[in-house]
């Protein structure tokens, strides 16, 4: 099987290049079914050729297509292993479902094929990234979802707000990559090669200084791509794009590079204590940071980009604490809840009738069970209400973090609170839209969505009932399954556990009763008699109007980065570029001519003067030669 | 010095040895010129006849020319009391001015045709000055060498005003004739000193006079003899300061002439100052090397200036010949014969081909030539813009032309005689006389004529007399088939 | 006091220097023309004193040569001077100055 | 004797520019598909050559020596190697496809279909000369071609700018000359005979001082062609006005004479001047990136635009060939290919919406997309490649040149990466200008999408950015040996030492090819 697991990239790939050319005249729904199916195949050989990892009978391993770059070590080469196979299967098999729910969103749109296609070229990206058996491939994966990111965030291109997007995503993503490629640089000269056989054994070539460097610099590739501070502020723009999109990129798969980044180079991060625990607070900060401003957002998904990037900060504190398994044990069961959220909102985007204001939403919950149901479901979920999927992981993140001590304790405590903020504010959410009275505006006819959309939704809902399951502190499924990708982390230092006993028992309650709070609190507040939510709200409006602009964090980087740089830009290209260098240039010529002007006089049509420069010369030749001895 | 320059002879021959071989070609070129002057008294003039014997002449210079290069290939000779040389240098010489004077004749055809009785006049003027320029090549004798300057200047100076009706070219023949005496006064000056000094007046007497090591007879008055014979031929080839002349008289002179006019005379010019500095003055190469490069300095930064600035196409061809005169300096300060005759041959050629053109855009005897005509040459001729275009990247020395391996060949010259920094001079001079000769192209090409009358009206396309066409596509085969394949010519030289 | 070669070669070369003085100065063409006559005739002088005093005939004979040239420039000279005389009745050398740059 | 077939690469140009005069003005319209017909005759050759070209050798094949005048030491010196073999190649591809994007030239198509092979003969000579005179030469001779192309076909700044572009070249070529004939004449000093042949210049023992003069001499050519910062401001205006086969051959083929040069004659000849001049020109090359990107973002025409990104993406060649190191070489040379490729590409396509448009000011655009997906699909596609985006062509080279610099330039390696930042800033800024949003201007309507020509001779370009882009191989196999003797000789001729690639250099045949 693993001979051919280049079919997981292939089959999407080609359905990209087939629906490139043919897409348009397949047309609706073919293509879409097209593309659904060919992720829904990877999807299956996926599951067949990870047997073996389930069995625990097999070791990683490595396929090699063809050479790429071979003086920098860097070639088409798969590695497919217990970590890239967790990351295959959720993309592919979240993918699919996405992709499913898309045929019936996508609906009626006249770029209904070129949507599928840039769907399967990031099925293809991502499962590149994930599959790469060398930075130089994961890179490219990196960026190959990077540019599916840039055109399906801005895939309504009409509307300049989302071709803004697309390139502001694109473009902070790049400042990311910009740390990721110092640290391959570092790597490479380091080892010679970019293959993840460099991490087989790190000392071979990183001192510590220099792991901590490369780690730092890939924090910053990660903080791009996983949206974290300071480049958090291209992913609530992205959701310009369609929904599935959201759900697909923005929530379950792309986003989570950055935390696969940093669980592939566990090995790294192990040498590099300061580095891991860089990891871990900002992804602390960035999950606290992000949680606040999802509280006052009033756009369905807005609430849902922000909290993404706060449970990618939750991933971070994982990883960071060097919980691996926890981080991607939290990574896959948000993408099934956080999956699923973004594709009911999507649904009730739909429903009505592309609204997106919660203000104007409100009681659909009659209208629209399933959808109303499983967002439900998925809103506990992420509240961290046992036992549905967002327990279990974020549980064992924060309680590998707290058992780490120290420092780490302290990113606990941030962890909790945001726990805590976040069942707040995914209440809030569910309670503005689907109970209390309809707030709609005129002429809007909520129905629920077709089979095709909410087969999904409950797919996903399931999955996040019992995704849980498959780690839990009593039998440690998905830990041992990944085992063997870190193998050799846990034989340097040891990967971080959460605490035992009856800690773990005290840990998880309070975690829980965070939730619960959160949960209380919203529901008083939003479902609660009106007087009482503006009087609330009214205490607290100076915060809440921050929150609500995301802390002007664009206004901030609008003002000291972009309209700087642009005003030095134009100075230099203007001022400087064809002002000055560009004058110098055209001053050489002024010069010649300016010398010419002042010679040309000489030559004043008169003999006798020409008589003269003659007879000058001829003197000067004299006096040269006479010079030379003659007197 | 002899086996550096094989090519000139060394030899003083005191021996009573006349040979009418070795002056055949001046002897055969005086003799077409008296003829048609005679013809002239005694028929009506018909261009016919005067081709004809043109023709002939030419062939049977050429034929004895080539006679001669055939005799010296045994050893150089001196002939008429050592006042003749025959060698390769003087066959050199010949061979390019008998060039010079076919295309020149081809190429002022037109206005020989114009000019009526005058016209055979212009014709028998432009022989007798051939051969007294191929004297100055061949004259082993100050005296000779004089004789043949004045023999063509003179003749020169009746050319340039010979259409009698034009005030500029008057003009242009004034000045000539009182510049060019003046410096024939002076040159002549440094001869009677030479002569004071040495006591001789023959190239290799004077040599024989100056060992290269010991103290000259009389210092002073040989070394201002140098300076002052130089100043006369400097004139001749237009190198600055001694160029002033030059501009003034391209313009004034009928257009069909000029091309020979400037030419011939810095063939002529340059084959005396070489075998003069060479032969007789060779061990004060120390000496004059550095006033020369100065000269070579002066002129191609100048000429390139002066002509950047210049809005006539005859002024601007002036200029860059002042920088052609330097660079051409360069090389035989140098020492590299070989590269010298090189690039004279091919720039001469280049020379007369642009100026052809000239004469076809400004009539055949017209003066000045603004380059506003040239505007949308390309256009309106295209045969004549793309001649002018392959003469003026030659002259700007463009690689592939002749041009660049002539500058190549004094650039390595003047190297080899360690004179770096005036190559890099020239070098950097020559780019900045891109500038002029592209600007003509641009005019040919970029450019939209400029509509002389109402609107609408059609710019008159020139004439070009098949002569021309000819000229110019001898022209530009020369140039470049030696711009690529340099090596018969170059082995022919060496 | 015994008059030396020396002598007359000086003495050639202030006329050699007045000559060229003269052709600078004067503005009429005529006679700059015979400023450089003049010239001329004094390289004669040198030729001679010179020939003289190295006892050599070819000075002599270059005085022959000089003094055909010479006329032959007169002829030509004239000839173009008249030319420019005809068409702006006046001989100075400084009106014509049309072609100039 | 075999079949001669560098020379017939150089000279086949030149005759199809014979047969092309010799078709009256008045069958005009035959001029340009004649052209294009008879320039495949030099593609093919190319091709052939470049399948042929034995893999895995550093030294020239193919060569061919014939005296062209001995007592001068000049002679017509031939032969390929993998570097100029990637560059004959590109020269050879670029030809065709701008003659056939030149429809839109009807004025002296004659002229212009000659220049242009003319042009290539050129180009070509270039990359294979072997004698430093027959190099000037060539060198020289494409300038003349490309100016007429642009003063003659171009906008309406085009006598400026073809003044600026030639004189300006020409400039730095003169002295190139200066420093040809010194080296012959070291020749002579050391060996007893002049030589401008490469080969034997190359066993010239220069002292310092003289490396570094030469160095200089040669570099100001160069510096000027590729062009370094700050000798780039020709460049700009040259693109702006050129026609579109012009700026696609000037962007193409010809700024790589001066990185080509670099390789061939800084590397090679002057070794310990290069070593020592490492920090110096590494600033420049890192100057050019940061600031030809920085100038570029605020660009108000697209053309001027993807020239400025020129000498950003040539910065990347320059840094890559000063790196010294196999990776930072190796991605030098493949970037030139992959530059020529790309910006070709962008070039033809801004002379394409031009014809629509007739402007190319990025304010006058706006919403393309939805007039002309596929024209703006393409765009999209090459911006991308252009950006570096892996999978694409412009990544492989600007990847290899930044991850091969790292080890002896840090400091030039890490801002360098950040150009490619700011490469995606200022591409996807103008994309975004030119083809999304609604359409605010009336005319882009009637924008008419691309034409069956068109994607037809956008199409080999575009299929080779992504065959290079994932396999470089093809060219990368070729290039590789050529550029560890270019190194080697480094490491023999100085104190230099080429670092050693890491540890795990050997494992997993990294290194190896294939």
């Amino acid at each position: 099987m693993t001979d051919f697991i280049w079919l997981v990239l292939a089959l999407p790939a080609a359905g990209a290049v087939f629906l490139h050319f043919f897409g348009k005249r397949l047309g609706e729904p073919a293509a879409g079914w097209v593309a659904s199916l060919l992720v829904s195949a990877a999807f299956v050989y996926a599951v067949l050729a990870a047997v073996p990892f389930f069995q625990g009978t097999a070791h990683p391993e490595s396929v090699v297509l063809w050479s790429w770059m071979p003086a920098i070590g860097a070639e088409f080469a798969i590695r497919w292993d217990p970590l890239s196979s967790l990351m295959t299967l959720v993309v592919t098999g979240v993918g699919a479902l996405i992709h499913f729910y898309a045929i019936g969103y996508m609906h009626g749109d006249p770029r209904f094929s070129r949507f599928f296609t840039y769907m399967n070229l990031f099925a293809t990206g991502m499962l590149t990234l994930v599959l790469a058996d060398n930075f130089a491939m994961l890179f490219l994966g990196w960026e190959a979802v990077g540019l599916c990111s840039y055109l399906l965030i801005s895939f309504w291109f009409t509307k300049p707000s989302a071709a803004a997007a697309g390139k502001k995503a694109f473009i902070v993503n790049r400042i990311g990559d910009f740390g990721f490629m110092i640290a391959l640089m570092i790597i490479l000269t380091q080892f010679g090669t970019l293959s993840f056989d460099v991490l087989d054994d790190p000392h071979l070539g990183l001192t510590t200084g220099l792991a901590t460097a490369v780690g730092l610099l890939m924090l910053v590739g990660a903080a791009g791509k996983s949206a974290q501070i300071p480049l958090y502020v291209w992913l609530p723009d992205a959701m310009e794009g369609p929904t599935p999109v959201s759900a697909l990129i923005h929530a379950a798969t792309m986003v989570t590079a950055g935390v696969y980044l940093v669980a592939r180079n566990a090995a790294i991060y192990e040498m590099a204590p300061i580095a891991a625990t860089t990891v871990a607070t900002v992804g602390a900060l960035t999950a606290l940071w992000a949680a606040t401003i999802a509280i006052a957002q009033k756009d369905i998904k807005a609430v849902l980009a922000y909290s993404t990037v706060s449970q990618l900060g939750y991933m971070f504190i994982g990883v960071g604490s060097t919980a691996y398994v926890a981080g991607m044990f939290h990574f896959m069961t948000h993408a099934f809840f956080k999956a699923l959220l973004f594709l009911g909102a999507g649904s009730v985007i739909h429903a009505m009738s592309d609204e997106q204001n919660m203000d104007k939403m409100g009681g659909l919950a009659k209208h629209m069970p399933v959808t109303a149901t499983t967002m439900g479901i998925a809103t506990l979920a992420i509240a961290g209400v046992p036992p549905l999927a967002g327990f279990w992981s974020k549980d064992e993140i924060l309680g590998s973090a707290f058992n780490q001590g120290g420092w780490m304790v302290v990113l606990w405590g941030i962890g909790l609170l945001t726990a805590g903020i976040t069942a707040f504010y995914m209440t809030r959410q569910f309670v503005m839209v689907f109970l209390g009275k309809p707030r709609w505006d005129d002429g809007i006819h909520p129905h629920e969505s077709p089979k095709t959309m909410t087969v999904p939704l409950m797919a996903l809902a399931a999955l996040t009932v019992g995704g849980g399951f498959l780690n839990t502190p009593f039998r440690t499924g998905l830990e041992r399954y990944l085992e063997p990708s870190f193998e050799t982390v846990e034989g340097a230092i040891g990967m971080a556990h959460p605490a035992e006993g009856s800690t773990a028992w005290i840990l998880a309650g309070v975690a829980v009763l965070a939730g619960l709070l959160g949960i209380y609190l919203a529901y008083r507040l939003y479902a609660g008699p009106e007087e009482r939510r503006e009087r609330v709200l009214q205490r607290f409006a100076r915060p809440i109007f921050t929150w609500e602009n995301a802390y002007w964090v664009d206004r901030f980087y609008g003002k000291t980065i972009v309209l700087p740089g642009k005003a030095v830009a134009g100075w230099a290209a203007f001022k400087f570029d064809l002002g000055f260098i560009d004058g110098i240039v055209n001053g050489v010529a002024g010069v010649v001519k300016r010398f010419g002007a002042t010679v040309r006089p000489l030559q004043t049509g008169f003999v006798r003067n020409y008589g003269v420069m003659l007879a000058a010369g001829s003197v000067g030749l004299l006096i040269w030669f006479l010079s030379r001895g003659g007197l | 010095m002899s086996e550096f320059f094989p090519i000139i002879a060394q030899i003083d021959s005191t021996a009573f040895n006349i040979s009418y071989l070795a002056i055949a070609p001046e002897l055969i070129l005086a003799a077409g010129a008296a003829l048609i002057l005679m013809i002239d008294v005694f028929y009506k003039p018909r261009s016919a006849v005067h081709a004809g014997l043109v023709f002939s002449t030419l062939i049977l210079a050429t034929a004895s020319a080539i006679l001669q290069y055939d005799r010296v290939q045994d050893g150089a000779t001196t002939h008429f009391s050592g006042m003749i040389v025959a060698d390769e240098f003087a066959v050199f010489g010949m061979f390019i001015l008998l060039a010079v004077t076919a295309l020149g004749l081809l190429v002022a055809w037109p206005m020989v045709e114009e000019l009526g009785r005058r016209g055979s006049e212009t014709v028998a003027l432009v022989l007798l000055s051939a051969a007294g320029f191929m004297f100055m090549v061949s004259g082993a004798h100050l005296m000779m060498i004089f004789l043949g300057l004045e023999i063509g200047s003179i003749s020169l100076y009746i050319l340039a005003g010979i259409t009698r009706d034009s005030i500029r070219s008057d003009e242009a023949a004034l000045k000539y004739f009182l510049l060019g005496s003046f410096a024939s006064a002076i040159f002549v000056y440094g001869v009677a000193l030479a002569y004071a000094g040495t006591g001789a007046l023959s190239l290799s007497g004077i040599a024989e006079q100056l060992p290269a090591t010991a103290v000259v007879l009389r210092p002073g008055v040989v070394l201002a003899a140098i300076a002052l014979i130089i100043t006369g031929l400097l004139f001749k080839v237009t190198a600055a300061p001694f160029h002033a002349w030059a501009p003034d008289v391209y313009q004034g002179s009928p257009a069909g002439i000029v091309g020979y006019m400037a030419t011939a005379a810095k063939v002529a010019g340059f084959g005396a100052l070489v075998r003069i500095l060479y032969v007789s003055f060779g061990s004060f190469s120390d000496d004059w090397g550095p006033a020369l490069a100065a000269v070579a300095a002066v002129s191609i930064v100048l000429g390139t200036v002066m002509a950047i600035m210049q809005t006539d196409m005859r002024r601007l061809l002036a200029y860059s010949g002042v920088a052609h005169a330097g660079f051409i300096i360069t090389g035989i300060v140098g020492g590299n014969l070989q590269a010298v005759w090189f690039y004279l041959a091919v720039y001469v050629i280049q020379l007369i081909a642009a100026f052809a053109v000239v004469s076809v855009m400004a009539g055949p005897t017209g003066s000045v030539s603004p380059l506003e005509d040239y505007k949308g040459l390309g256009r309106r001729s295209p045969y004549l813009a793309g001649a002018l275009t392959v003469m003026l990247l030659a002259l700007s020395g463009m690689p592939a032309t002749s041009g660049f391996i002539g500058k190549l060949g004094v650039f390595t010259s003047a190297w080899s005689g360690g004179y770096e920094w005036l190559v890099i001079t020239a070098l950097v001079a020559s780019v900045a006389g891109f500038f002029f000769y592209i600007r003509i192209m641009v005019l040919m090409y970029m450019e939209e004529p400029v509509l002389a009358e109402a609107p609408g009206a059609e710019v008159a396309k020139p004439v070009v007399s098949p002569n021309v066409e000819v000229a110019l596509a001898i022209a530009i085969a020369i140039t470049l088939f030696f711009g690529i394949y340099p090596t018969p010519l170059l082995n022919f030289l060496g | 006091m015994e008059v030396t070669a020396g002598w007359y070669m000086s003495l050639a070369a202030l006329l050699f220097i007045i000559g060229a003085g003269g052709m600078l100065i004067r503005r009429n063409a005529l006679m700059m023309f015979m400023s450089i006559e003049l010239m001329l005739n004094s390289v004669n002088l040198t030729f001679v004193a010179a020939g003289k005093e190295l006892g050599s005939l070819d000075g002599q004979l270059a005085v022959f040569f000089v003094l055909v040239v010479a006329a032959a420039e007169v002829v030509v000279g004239l000839a173009i001077i008249v030319s420019v005389f005809q068409h702006r009745s006046s001989a100075s050398a400084d009106e014509l100055s049309d072609l100039r740059g | 004797m075999t079949f001669p077939i560098l020379a017939s690469l150089i000279l086949t140009p030149v005759a199809a520019a014979l047969v092309v005069a010799l078709v009256p003005n008045r069958r005009s319209e035959l001029h340009l598909p004649l052209g294009i017909t008879l320039s495949m005759i030099p593609l093919a050759l190319a091709g052939w050559l470049f399948f042929a070209f034995e893999k895995g050798v550093a030294g020239y094949q193919y060569t061919q020596q014939a005296w062209w005048y001995e007592p001068w030491g000049m002679s017509w010196h031939v032969g390929v190697d993998g570097i100029s073999l990637a560059l004959v190649a590109l020269t050879a591809l670029l030809v065709p496809i701008s003659l056939a994007a030149s429809t839109s030239i009807v004025d002296r198509t004659k002229l212009f279909v000659v220049f242009m092979l003319i042009l290539e003969a050129g180009l070509i000579g270039v990359f294979l000369a072997l004698d430093m005179i027959l190099f000037f030469l060539f060198f020289e001779v494409v300038l003349v071609p490309m100016y007429f192309i642009i003063g003659v076909w171009g906008g309406e700044r085009r006598i400026y700018a073809a003044y600026k572009f030639f004189l300006y070249t020409a400039l730095g070529s003169a002295l190139m000359l200066a420093g040809i004939i010194a080296l012959a004449f070291f020749h002579r000093d050391q060996a007893g005979l002049l030589s401008f042949d490469y080969q034997e210049l190359l066993n010239l023992q220069l002292s310092d001082n003289a490396q570094l003069w030469l160095f200089g001499a040669f570099g100001l050519a160069f510096a000027i062609k590729v062009p370094i910062f700050p000798l780039h401001t020709w460049l700009p205006d040259a693109h702006v006005e050129a026609p579109t086969a012009g700026s696609v051959m000037l962007a193409g083929v010809l700024l790589k004479l001066g990185t080509y040069g670099f390789i061939r004659f800084n590397l090679g000849l002057f070794p310990q001047a290069t070593v020592d001049l490492v920090p110096v020109m590494a600033t420049l090359a890192v100057i050019g990136i940061l600031y030809g990107a920085y100038v570029a973002i605020v660009q108000p025409d697209l053309k001027k635009l993807v020239a400025y990104s020129s000498v950003s993406h040539l910065g990347f060649i320059v840094l890559g060939t000063f790196a010294l190191t196999q990776a930072a070489v190796e991605g030098a040379v493949i970037q030139m290919v992959n530059h020529g490729i790309t910006t070709g590409v962008l070039f033809l396509m801004v002379g394409m919406i031009y014809e629509r448009r007739h402007t190319k000011k990025i304010a006058d655009f706006g919403g393309i997309w939805q007039v002309a997906p596929w024209f703006s699909g393409v765009f999209l596609f090459t911006a991308f490649a252009s950006i570096g985006l892996p999978g694409l062509n412009g990544f492989v080279g600007e990847f290899m040149v930044l991850m091969g610099s790292y080890s002896t330039l840090p400091v030039a390696a890490i801002l360098g990466a950040f150009g490619v930042v700011l490469a995606a800033i200022y591409l996807l800024w103008a994309y975004e200008r030119v083809f999304t949003g609604p359409i605010t201007i009336e005319e882009n309507r009637e924008v008419a999408d691309l034409n069956v020509r068109e994607l037809s001779l956008l199409a080999p370009l575009v299929a080779l950015m992504l065959v290079l882009g994932l396999y470089p191989n093809i060219v990368l196999d070729r290039v590789s040996p050529s550029v560890e003797a270019v190194l080697d000789r480094m490491e023999a001729t100085t104190t230099y030492v080429v670092p050693e690639p890491g540890p795990l250099f050997d494992v997993l045949g990294g290194g190896q090819g294939e």
